[in-house]
């Protein structure tokens, strides 16, 4: 994928995103989400690196992951608009959605809960002597559950293609990292598993970019999984509740500054490859895209409650 | 609520404060730290956050760091270490953030804190309070909507706890906390936004004992936390229909006041029983089995049960809304049994 | 074993061979392993040392490392790791080593493997299997002796299979292989020891079909796993007495073949429900509420439960086999049923 | 706890374990026990550095730790003969022995699990401001559960008065330690946590008896945790039907050369102070205590029926 790409990508997912923080808002939309407004390189860089037949599996916070991977916004607008158009029929909401054919093999509402999920697809994978990768995004605080320990000790000694990418934006809700690691480099913790750990700029796309296509011709080569550590900041709340009291408008004005589409904006246009108005055009058609999202999560039926009570088996 | 339950100090029960189900249990809290200095909070958020649905906010601010702990997500390792601590005499109380998270810990409690006591031979005692917000209602999906409080019956050893409102919050996290026996607290997320009248001052309300919410004579309603609350109204539906349903807030599933349910049961012959969780091998299931041992002659039709159906939670409001029990499933349940 | 539920190939039934439990097990896992290049093992000590009971014997020379996988002791990742082989289209069949440690997988089993299908709409098959050494009896005290299928009733997406005979372990086993979804297999590690006639070749039971193991007029008595065979003893006393018993062995709990039962019922009209496990929240109070909703009106008395009783399970052996029931006990509740 | 104890108490716990193997033979003893033969120097050795205050947690391997805590043989062999008298009134068994005045906390039949227990412990004795610390074994295999993991990381942060020892024997049941950990240096584990972690001869008592000193003294002052491995060997079988197929008898003979029992003897004979005629007496000593325990064992009641269905709550 290409610088370009990625940029409009980054925009699809803040524009997403902005328009699900509207949402919630005003009462539209009901239940919980958790958005990624600041984390967008880390998606992009990182599905930007990947083939299309690789796998992706995501938290939480998991609209920009999943968009990177190709989601269409129509259908994860219509899931969180709670419809049968979307992505988990609107039985999953904006933490269990999935697209098995798009190799996005669902957010997750247990923090940690997809590492060792990520590790089995990748361990399928390796028993089929296939060469796809698997990318498992988490968060700092997800590097605390006894899963994380236990998938990348397998996945160490078995050498499996994945790659564990942790987007550490220095909080889990309102714990900051320095609170829960003695060693607040989460990179550090790849050593104890005889895996290479590199901590990364997570707002630089390219680095992103650059740092998940090593692990994963690392991975493709049969040389096992890689943790990386991203560092980058959720710019907005934990969820739509948080008053975020346990951090600084100043701490925050920083990250702001060096929000990452911005940056890769910059850069773009300082190296030529993008003009003002061509962004502006990007970022115009991308608001229309998620309108056009909008409008069709809205015309959408909700499941009948009959298939509500469908679908547990096989 | 029925006050000869409530034993309190200071007139307890003179003079009445509306609160929120939330500052109810914080109250509680508060209290009980105030008394015991082996009583502190550990769990994800408490602190400067007060948890993910506000119960400890100020806490911090109250009782400092070292006594309202901000964890690591670390859920197994938490309640384990609750568990280390509470044998040698804390009184940890620990919130699990959403009750479907206690799957993490499921080792540690039922391995750990409910075998410990009897399997070293009456040595330990592990006097230690988990609470976990539980239930559907909120539109959070299928991992965080969770109530699987019959998974802890089956385990000896731990005690179950489950209030309905305000004032038995309060009353019944005092006594859990005060609890030598490891408690699983429930508290369900609707219910936290529910403000009621609630007794001024100190007080407790003992484990084991139900709660008739209201009389009446053709037709027992057996509930607990969210569901008592819609049997309460299911019961004022059917007694606008002349139906008289007398509604049994058990409070605490272990112990389990079986007495008060069959002394209803003797009465109207007909039960009703509700819970919010799954149907099959839930909690109804056990209530049901225990009146037929027990109030067999009483019972004039078979036992009916008003659940969710036996399907992970859906997260579209619409179909929450359908799969979830509501007073007019429990007043359709009762009705027909009335008229059986 | 009622031979028309036995699906085989080649005339499976024809002919009986000799086998220990552990050794159709065995085999079980062998034909699917030979049939199905998807299928692999996961476990603690599964290959050289062939499992802790073992089960899995020989496996490691037949089908070499990368499908008789010894794991580290991880059995949270372990499980979440074959939940996402999985749903790539694997078979993994995992051995937790003590069903008592399946605590530590609970959230990965509740909360990913029953959820996945539904709550992705319907993308994920989780074709999973976990093999649970069970039960007590073996003296290996608190932590080694559960029997915990009753939380796995309650978690809608799951499966629950429970055999006792050989014959049903190979036959079931394999079925649970072939299954699209995650399947709880329960293994009581005192019948792995004993012999028994299985037909001669392949076949798969399926699951759902209850087995009635003996007929009679007088008493129902409905058990699965180990309990079934204490059953079938407990009927040979009570004919002795002149006391007719039909056992039914249940085979898997979920699904449940309740026609099976009620049909029983409705012809002796008594029952006494048994399972290995504690009484509180166990198989039989599901069971129980089940029949009193579909067989009420041939119900003559009150169902009969015969459970452990709500103790962690004790070492000295003298105290387990005390608690633990045996068709002793199961001849006595149905006699004084059958009598009343 | 000096040098001439700590032998004798390496005896009592070899001698008592040879009674408890012969007694799984001949079928004197039911269900199952795991022996720490060969593996005397680490728990002798890390009790001898510790005050009898101090706490200790234990595993499914644990009678040498307790009765290196003090424990009773009389009381351990009644426990395992499931008899009243026994620590846990016959209840436990091998797996689960506790006795709280001494500061024994449990030998524990799940694997790991006693890891956060022990950390909880210093937490109840932290907020005291008390000075004791608890020492916390476990196996190489254990160091894959995910409470491990956890357990440290708070232990860490929290500054929390803990020495975790890992026996590493080698194997996890029959697993080697190379099949499972791509770094098989478990105290390399510390590193991830900000923790020290020291690798150790565990068959040297002195050793073991000094690595922990340092830990201890170290958590007393507010230092924190340590992780400690000992490495070590059991020269039987995991449990009685074992068959030992994955090792050799070539390296069980290379770590039998290395008894720490002898080696304590022999060094201690060489120093002159110990004689062969003290040795032998103190042998002697140790097998009549056993045979005494034997007998109390035998002459003690099992706990009546009703007693079993009492004592779940408090
Ligand atoms: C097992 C579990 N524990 C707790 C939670 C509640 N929770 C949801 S998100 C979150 C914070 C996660 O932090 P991190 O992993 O850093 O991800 P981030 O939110 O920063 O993206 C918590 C505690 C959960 N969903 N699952
Ligand atoms: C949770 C759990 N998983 C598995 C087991 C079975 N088991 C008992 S001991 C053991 C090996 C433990 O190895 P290690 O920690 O190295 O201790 P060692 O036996 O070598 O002393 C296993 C797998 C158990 N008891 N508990
Ligand atoms: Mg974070
Ligand atoms: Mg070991």
């Amino acid at each position: 994928m290409d610088l370009l790409e990625c940029y409009r990508l980054m925009w699809r997912i803040r524009l997403f995103e902005e328009k699900v923080d509207q949402f919630f808002g005003d009462g539209t939309l009901r239940g919980t989400s958790h958005l990624c407004v600041g984390q967008e390189a880390t998606a992009v860089g990182a599905c930007a690196a990947l083939r299309p037949t690789d796998y992706v599996t995501s938290t939480h916070r998991g609209h920009g992951h999943f968009l990177a991977k190709g989601g269409d916004p129509r259908r994860l607008m219509a899931e969180l608009f709670g419809k049968a158009t979307g992505y988990s029929r609107g039985r999953g909401g904006s933490q269990h959605m999935a697209c098995y054919a798009l190799g996005f093999l669902g957010s997750n509402g247990i923090t940690g809960g997809g590492i060792p999920i990520a590790t089995g697809a990748a361990l399928a994978i390796q028993r089929r002597r296939q060469s796809h990768v698997v990318l498992c995004f988490f968060g700092d605080g997800a590097a605390n559950q006894g899963v994380f320990h236990e998938a990348l000790n397998l996945a160490a000694v078995w050498k499996l293609p994945v790659i564990y990418l942790c987007e550490n934006n220095l909080y889990a809700m309102s714990t900051p990292v320095r609170a829960t690691f003695a060693i607040p480099r989460i990179a550090a913790r790849a050593a104890a598993y005889g895996m290479p750990g590199h901590t990364v700029d997570g707002n630089d796309l390219q680095a992103v970019r650059d740092a998940v296509a090593e692990a994963a011709s690392r991975a493709r080569d049969g040389g096992g999984p890689t943790l990386l550590e991203c560092q980058t900041y959720r710019l907005v709340g934990h969820s739509k509740s948080d008053r975020r009291v346990y951090r600084t408008r100043e701490e925050e004005e920083e990250w702001r500054a060096r929000d990452p589409i911005l940056r890769l904006g910059n850069a773009l246009l300082a190296a030529g490859e993008l003009t003002e108005a061509q962004a502006a055009q990007i970022r115009e058609e991308e608001a229309r895209e998620i309108e056009e999202a909008v409008a069709f999560a809205r015309q959408s039926p909700v499941l009948p409650a009959e298939a509500a009570l469908e679908g547990v088996y096989a | 609520m029925s006050n000869q339950d409530v034993s309190g100090s200071g007139g307890a029960s003179d003079r009445f404060r509306e609160l929120y189900f939330t500052e109810a249990l914080r109250e509680a809290l508060a209290e009980e730290m105030e008394r015991d200095p082996e009583v502190f909070l550990l769990g994800e958020d408490m602190g400067v956050y007060g948890g993910c649905f506000g119960v400890t906010r100020g806490l911090l601010e109250q009782f400092g760091p070292e006594r309202v702990r901000d964890t690591p997500i670390s859920e197994a390792g938490v309640v384990g270490l609750a568990v280390g601590a509470a044998i040698l005499g804390a009184r940890p109380v620990v919130e699990v953030m959403f009750m479907d998270f206690i799957t993490l810990a499921m080792d540690q409690i039922a391995n750990h804190a409910a075998k410990f006591r009897y399997m070293y031979g009456e040595q330990a005692r592990v006097p230690l309070v988990i609470r976990c917000p539980a239930g559907a209602g909120r539109a959070y999906g299928a991992t965080h909507s969770q109530t699987l409080e019959a998974w802890f019956l089956h385990v000896p050893g731990l005690k179950v706890v489950a209030p309905a409102t305000a004032a038995d919050a309060k009353g019944l996290l005092k006594s859990a906390i005060r609890d030598d026996n490891p408690v699983i607290f429930l508290e369900n997320k609707v219910l936290y936004q529910s403000r009621e009248w609630i007794p001024d001052g100190e007080f407790t309300i003992p484990l084991g004992r139900a709660r008739r919410v209201c009389e009446g004579g053709d037709v027992t309603i057996v509930a607990y936390s969210r569901m008592a609350r819609e049997a309460e109204k299911a019961a004022s539906i059917l007694a606008e229909e002349g139906i008289g349903a007398e509604v049994i807030d058990l409070r605490s599933l272990v112990p389990l006041d079986i007495d008060a349910v069959v002394a209803s049961v003797t009465k109207t012959g007909r039960v009703v029983l509700v819970e919010e969780g799954t149907r099959t091998g839930g909690v109804c299931a056990e209530l049901g089995m225990r009146l037929f041992e027990e109030a067999w002659d009483s019972l004039d039709a078979p036992i009916q049960r008003v659940t969710a159906p036996d399907i992970p939670i859906p997260f579209a409001p619409e179909l929450e809304a359908a799969v979830i029990p509501t007073a007019a499933d429990i007043a359709a349940a009762a009705r027909a049994l009335a008229e059986s």
